[in-house]
């Protein structure tokens, strides 16, 4: 039987921005790869009825989460011919300007990477059991849709 | 034992709770009744129902220590 | 007459990865944006006849180069909804595995953000006039061919 | 005066130079007549012609000032 390695792609409270950096020069000495395609999701400040949205409190039902998110991962690696793939995700509160969502993506070409990373996108938006809600102020908030 | 039942998103306005130990219920369609009788205002929301983590569009039966999660439509990212 | 600024584009030796984590944080207070999408090329140790690649020396017509990417610029922000669009390529020598080519493309939503950015390194590939030199070693090298 | 010539990528191993200034030619074919004599690895050499930044793919009239940069297929990124 296969053994299975779950990732974890949770983390409390915005993306710290110097991971993409950092994370970037982690795959400096994988000299196979030419592209890396890198995805962000920042909070916005929508106005609402209320007041300007201050931030996103995330929750996810994260066991599931993380199950889909392997078999995502597993049938992209199938699809694509991919050298690394990484995802975050917040949970808690992220503030406005801040980032919620880092998705990464290297190949050794830029076509794999990029296809690679905006079906990753898609599909962590469709798939994964995770809910945002937009906070205007202590008392009003609003439970995020996607589009 | 019974069911153990999880919800999430904007189902928890409806709930006030996030999870439900050792409910009694067969399959999720008779769960589905008890819980619409216990939160009305769950009736009008849309949710998926997953069972130990599996997506289900149908009635399923359910066994004691079976997981039962409703989840609103996913807005993550 | 519309008056038009010329962006440099072009950095010598290769870009820093500390400047992508800066540029992010540079939009934390367009709180417009809800999407980055980056793409960075990375120099890649390919095999060649002599040995393997060590590193890319790059050339270019810079003013035309520098004109053509204002009319690309101007081109997609026009097709698309951006809020930004940033752009930079080494000249000179970029060793194996570090970062030739930093693309930086935001928008409010992922899609518009996603679509310019593939489109954008589409066209620096195809419509820049820059050129690479693979150096294998101080006798042997080649000139690069996009694919 | 002249024409002013630039020679990028590959072509400057045919050519050895980057730049030739004060070139006489009338227009480009007879430039490129003359620099094909001088350079003979340029006759095989694939290259676009540019004129003052323009990409030009039929023979084009010359003036003196004018730059004409001969380029092989880009290979930027």
């Amino acid at each position: 039987m296969k053994e299975k390695k779950t990732h974890n792609i949770f983390i409390e409270g915005p993306i710290p921005a110097q991971k993409i950096t950092d994370d970037v020069q982690k795959h400096s000495g994988k000299t196979g790869i030419g592209a890396h395609s890198i995805f962000l999701g920042q909070v916005r400040a929508d106005a609402k009825e209320g007041g300007a949205v201050n931030g996103i409190e995330y929750t996810a039902y994260t066991e599931m989460a993380l199950a889909k998110m392997d078999l995502i991962r597993e049938n992209l690696f199938a699809k694509y011919s991919l050298t690394c793939m990484h995802v975050y995700h917040s949970l808690g509160t992220v503030a406005v300007g801040e980032i919620c969502l880092f998705v990464f993506v290297s190949s050794a070409h830029r076509k794999a990477a990029i296809d690679a990373c905006e079906e990753l996108v898609e599909q962590i938006k469709q798939e994964l059991p995770i809910w945002g809600k937009e906070i205007v102020s202590g008392q009003v908030s609003y439970w995020k849709e996607n589009q | 034992m019974g069911i153990n039942v999880l919800f999430f998103g904007s189902l928890t306005d409806a709930t006030a709770v996030v999870e439900l130990n050792g409910v009694a219920a067969s399959n999720t369609a008779a769960l589905q009744e008890f819980l619409h009788q216990q939160y009305p205002a769950l009736r009008t929301a849309r949710y998926f129902i997953a069972v130990n983590q599996q997506m289900v569009r149908e009635n399923t039966d359910l066994k004691t220590g079976d997981v039962v999660a409703l989840m609103p439509p996913f807005s993550g990212g």
